[in-house]
């Protein structure tokens, strides 16, 4: 595709956000993002079918199930666009991102009939069940159990998940589960897919430092999956769990890294209006974060366009550690150029608000997906090829 | 110079740290802040009254216990410790001083009030990111009849709904006068929602508000020396806080890496954390013989110099060690069912009170570099 | 905006590296160090004469190969990874883009001899500490008979003793005039010892030194966006060699703590030590695609703001780098056995380069805070 | 001792300092100070003289040993006196420091005589045979072997000590060996007192990157030490060794901290003339040198005037890696406060040579003595009581 076409696309999508996101998607701009996902939630699914009848929805799914089939590129350019307009955070993502590709690749035709044009459509949500209070950033430590009821072939579930994104506006779950008892770690493990809206299902949110609550704790009690709802075989769900993570490019990070831009302006309007543009560590710390922003637009285009070379798979692994600090620290910067009134609240005051937010809910980007020590074990262990941490045996 | 603690030192700091255990546990914590106001009355009934901490740096001839600046930093930090609400900084390091520096007879009256427990004070300070508070920056005073008209903007002061005097200094020409207003004398401070629960924050317009004479404190303005000795007490003061705060959220995370588990381990036994936990225990090491010693130091513009280095290392190490408490806590770091954010919002609220640490470093600087050009 | 290198580039850069892995490996350095002059005339020959290095952004008219900046980089990135003691950064990133900015007939004599490997080149600065180093700030030229009295000092001068053409800028009027010296012409470099080895560092002070017309390679004064340009690449060829270093540091760190036991386990094993390491790898995937992204930004006002941060991350990087390079090999890192402080000590002689980091990062202040006061 | 008559101490020191740190001691003033080790020696081996003639060598010995008996205040006054007057690196502290209190808890009356008086007098110089190559930090790794010479009953020593202080300029060296084949660890260990004068001694010394050469490698080879100059038993090495390093009291760090101050200062009066003073980030780093060196100050009097309380020795462990990394960021200060042009070197400016010599010396600071890494550990597991690192299984 060439730049020309790129250009054509860009303007499409302007255009579209211009005269869609307004009248009464209007509150919707720059909201719902991390931190904030739990915000007007039944507008954001109005939105989200609003986007699918634009055609916007899976954007990058193959066009013969549904999707426009873009490119890495065309892609970035739809994020670069939906985020900078300040498209709200998407309920659909961890469907159109994650389950759409998984079961495209590896679900039976059965579960494509099923469940992709409820993605598509942006009617049918989903989330994420692999953490669990045991387990945190070791993923093979799964305790939550599937066991077969012999009489039907569903699966009964028995356990429990936490930081579970928006599972109290999703419709679907995905559950990694040990099917084999006395398996320990990557082996014996299931991927089932569950609806939520069951008994045996219950959904406790968990508040947040910033006061909301877009992380939640999922209980099962003999919730049931479909036999037919198995992804892959029984035992290869560690295999699929893992497939799964890797569909996650990071493309939408351009979009988040619009919003990081647009935070970082606040910070420097508000530095100009109140004076601290005179302090020297201020002018430099804002300095730093301008650098840091662009360094990040930088490595993501050369992680995403990468040549999958060995060079730029190793400064991949650093991303997320990359913008997940840069951000915790310009949600500091944020409170600092703020001064001593930064922390009282003040209603009328959105940009005091979100900035006010982002100082709080940034503090998890260091957690959540990953936490800043797994990154850098993951770093020095994949990328400098350094030996591996041992494992205790505790548990 | 010795700065081997007294037993009598000993023992105080024990007890304070005994009570607040028991008084300021984490449950206390949240019932306060489930409450919402900052302010924890019974146990500032007990610390104020029964057992007499405001006393303890006013002199004896004012009704006080007459010790000194050690045992006050020893309170502050079990105070920091477990983010005790209770307007102890407000009074024994805000108005105490500054009452003493006053020193006159109406000064001593409010003393003597405070040292029995009869009041909580406070210093409403227009610009809560100066190092002079004291100042009277940003409020004037005018004499119109037989009183005063005060002008000016309160958008942060501390304590004030629950103190029993707030003093408010004010310029009257180049002189620095100080009010002491009550509740009943016309002070109308809202209270302000912040992300800080353990605190109480107020603000307030003083537009053109009259005060009779009676209100107005000193005599002809209070000496600069004795207001500059009372800046660094507040700072002093905040520092130990700060310490204590780091301590607490230091205390706090240790048992909790010490118990969880992470593929097959405990946190506590990964090296790249113990690391960064001592680090936090060096810089902590470091800030209380700073403040130990700024404590002890005969000469006041040392002092004054050694407490604005306690505040700069002070202000960020609190926010580092309480940034380290969410990080380190993992997931439920950043929830409210656990404590690491209340110390993560009080050491960004301390931040900026009394100076940033880059002010208080410019002062040193300006020490340091007498003939440098200032930047 | 496409970051992908072409297999052209690709495979500039991995013979690049190949050549300085045989010819500027420990030994070598460890040869040229012991001589003295910083410089390795054979390995200059090799890059200059047989592979033409310089003339890599020299454009095809002037002789060159008229390749892009990225090419340039990934060549200096390769230099400052083994520290190979040559000017390339002082020819291809201070002389071809000051004399492409002159762009004269003149200027073209040197730059076609300069890209078939006749001569090295360096430009003169007076503050070597500014980032505008070719605005001919501290010298001045003043027109006399049929030439031109040059007046500065020049205190620190790259590679002055092996260049064929010093340039030196100098102020006539408002004015930016360039004066191409030889070493037959009267300039007089004095070498000087420094504590980095592997650059050559020359001193000249410009006593009203008379100079005749024919050494003016301007006319009437060069270009201001043209001569901004060229800074931009000298700051960008530096950080390039800035990020090299980083990563010969932590390469030749890497290999050490492999091997090397303590406690019987290697030194690598330790957690807090991956994670210090991790973190290093981290700023350097960060530095090198702010560099390759500002080698192919089409706005030259963009591509030197994103020089000044790559710049400011590049200096304090390089620094880290190669500190903790002495401090994980333990013992042996300060001793002149092994390179780390060779890699430590061109890391600080850098670090003031065109610019401290925080010089760097006001000019990106100045822009995102238009009217904010500077301090 | 009351206040007055430790004023009374202090006005002594500073008088003797005045007219015997003068004439052709003069050029000692703040030379052979770490980093510098290797300075003048001739001249600095007469001042250790001139110091014992005063009475000054050994004043916290007790009398009847030769000492002055000093308490720990009374120290802390030579100390500073002595530093801020310029006093030059002793070559006798080891002797002085580590060696005589050793042989007075430890030592048989035969070698109290033998050795006392050379270290009081100034005229015997001891180094330290600690650390191996193999070893570094570890110094249970001991491969030192000491094996008993039936005949004579003295021990023969074969091995390698590296990072030996001062060894070409001493006498005496202690060495830690192993004396008892097959063990590991800190078991079977040996405390040797041995003369450097003899055939099966060569020293070897270690350049540094700054130029001096004030360590040494010191070989072994069937060198003798005599029978009755083991210290305790053969096999109690590692507890005279330990017992030794706990001598190292750490009061002379006071002195230390004079000439830390002195760089500061330094550094300060350059930053007036070049106009670095400009620069907000140099007046912030040189505020923070300010305040960290009155923090050590504080620590230091802290922990040597100390009650022994747990709370006191918990701070008392951190001391050693302030004090390192410190010292190591004012060298990076100094140089960033010279500009372009710190790294010329120029015979003609004495203060500038003294800031380069720190910037690069400093270096090692947090490398001798145990590194910042063992110090971490330390802190880590006796201050925090956080579990212990592993010990692989290699070596």
């Amino acid at each position: 595709m060439s730049q020309q076409d790129l250009n054509d696309l860009r303007h499409e999508i302007r255009d579209w956000m211009d005269t869609h996101l307004t009248g009464r998607f209007e509150p919707l701009r720059f909201r719902g993002n991390a931190g904030d996902g739990d915000a007007l939630p039944e507008l954001r699914k109005a939105w989200e079918q609003e986007l699918a009848h634009g055609g916007w929805t899976c954007p990058h799914w193959p066009k013969e199930h549904g999707g426009r089939g873009m490119s890495v590129p065309q892609q970035i350019v739809f994020q670069e666009e939906y985020g900078r307009a300040g498209g709200p955070g998407r309920i659909g993502h961890i469907g159109e991102g994650l389950v759409g590709p998984t079961l495209i690749a590896f679900g039976t035709e059965a579960q494509k009939q099923q469940f992709l044009s409820g993605i598509l459509a942006g009617t049918e949500y989903w989330c994420q069940g692999y953490s669990e209070p045991g387990a945190g950033s070791d993923l093979g430590n799964i305790r939550t159990r599937a066991t077969r009821d012999p009489g039907s072939g569903d699966w009964l579930v028995s356990g429990q998940k936490v930081w579970t994104s928006l599972a109290h506006l999703s419709d679907w779950i995905f559950v990694l589960a040990r099917c084999e008892a006395g398996t320990v770690g990557r082996h014996g493990l299931i991927f089932l897919l569950m609806s939520l809206d069951q008994s045996g299902v219950e959904i406790q949110p968990i508040e947040q430092m910033g006061g909301g609550a877009e992380f939640n704790s999922v209980f099962f009690d003999n919730a049931r999956a479909k036999a037919e709802h198995v992804v892959g075989e029984p035992g290869d769900g560690w295999q699929i769990a893992m497939a799964l993570l890797g569909f996650e490019r990071g493309i939408s990070t351009l979009g988040q890294q619009m919003a990081f831009a647009q935070e970082l302006e606040a910070i420097c309007d508000i530095a100009r209006e109140n004076g601290m543009t005179k302090i020297p560590s201020i002018r430099q710390r804002i300095a730093v974060a301008w650098t840091g922003l662009r360094a990040m637009r930088y490595l993501a285009l050369r992680v995403l366009g990468g040549d999958g070379s060995h060079d730029v798979q190793r400064d991949a692994l650093g991303y997320k550690y990359h913008w997940s600090n840069w951000h915790r620290d310009l949600g500091k910067l944020a409170m600092d150029v703020l001064g001593p009134e930064a922390g009282v609240l003040d209603e009328s005051d959105p940009r005091k608000e979100r900035l006010q937010r982002m100082f709080l809910f940034s503090r998890a980007d260091t957690i959540y997906g990953g936490t800043n020590e797994i990154q850098l074990n993951l770093i020095a262990e994949q990328g400098l090829k350094m030996p591996r941490e041992p494992r205790g045996t505790k548990g | 110079m010795d700065l081997t603690l007294t037993e009598d030192q000993i023992f105080i700091r024990d007890e304070a740290r005994r009570l607040l255990a028991s008084k300021a546990d984490g449950d206390a914590l949240r019932r306060i802040v489930s409450r919402g106001d900052g302010i924890d009355p019974d146990l500032w009934a007990t610390i104020s009254t029964e057992l007499g901490w405001c006393a303890m740096t006013i002199p004896e001839k004012h009704g006080g216990v007459g010790l000194g600046l050690t045992e006050l930093v020893l309170l502050m930090e079990a105070v920091g410790e477990r983010l005790a609400p209770v307007p102890l900084w407000s009074t024994a390091c805000l108005g105490v001083p500054l009452l003493t520096a006053i020193g006159t007879q109406a000064a001593q009256v409010w003393l003597e009030r405070i040292a029995v427990g009869d009041a909580a004070a406070t210093v409403a300070i227009a610009d809560m990111n100066s190092v002079n508070p004291f100042q009277g920056g940003g409020v004037t005073a005018t004499r119109q009849g037989g009183g005063y008209i005060l002008q000016g903007q309160l958008p942060l002061v501390t304590d004030a709904q629950v103190a029993g005097l707030i003093l408010v200094p004010a310029r009257i020409g180049q002189d620095v006068a100080v009010f002491g207003l009550e509740p009943s004398t016309g002070s109308d401070f809202r209270r302000l929602k912040t992300l800080d629960h353990t605190r109480q924050y107020c603000a307030h317009s003083l537009n053109d508000l009259s005060v009779p004479e009676s209100t107005r404190l000193d005599r002809n303005g209070v000496n600069a020396d004795a207001l500059a000795e009372a800046e660094t007490i507040a700072n002093l003061g905040l520092a130990a806080e700060q310490a204590g705060l780091a301590r607490g959220a230091m205390d706090l995370t240790l048992e909790y890496i010490s118990e969880r588990v992470q593929f097959g381990r405990t946190i506590a036994s990964f090296q790249a954390i113990k690391h960064r936990c001592a680090a936090l225990e060096v810089d902590l090491a470091e800030l209380r013989a700073l403040i130990l010693g700024a404590a002890v130091q005969p000469d006041p513009r040392e002092r004054m110099l050694e407490v604005a280095g306690a505040r700069a290392l002070a202000s960020d190490l609190a926010f580092r060690a309480s940034e380290e408490a969410i990080q380190l806590h993992g997931g439920v770091g950043f929830t409210t069912e656990y404590a690491p954010h209340l110390y993560f919002k009080r050491a960004q609220a301390n931040w900026h009170l009394l100076g940033s640490p880059e002010r208080h470093l410019d002062r040193i600087a300006a020490h340091c570099l007498p003939d440098g050009d200032a930047a």
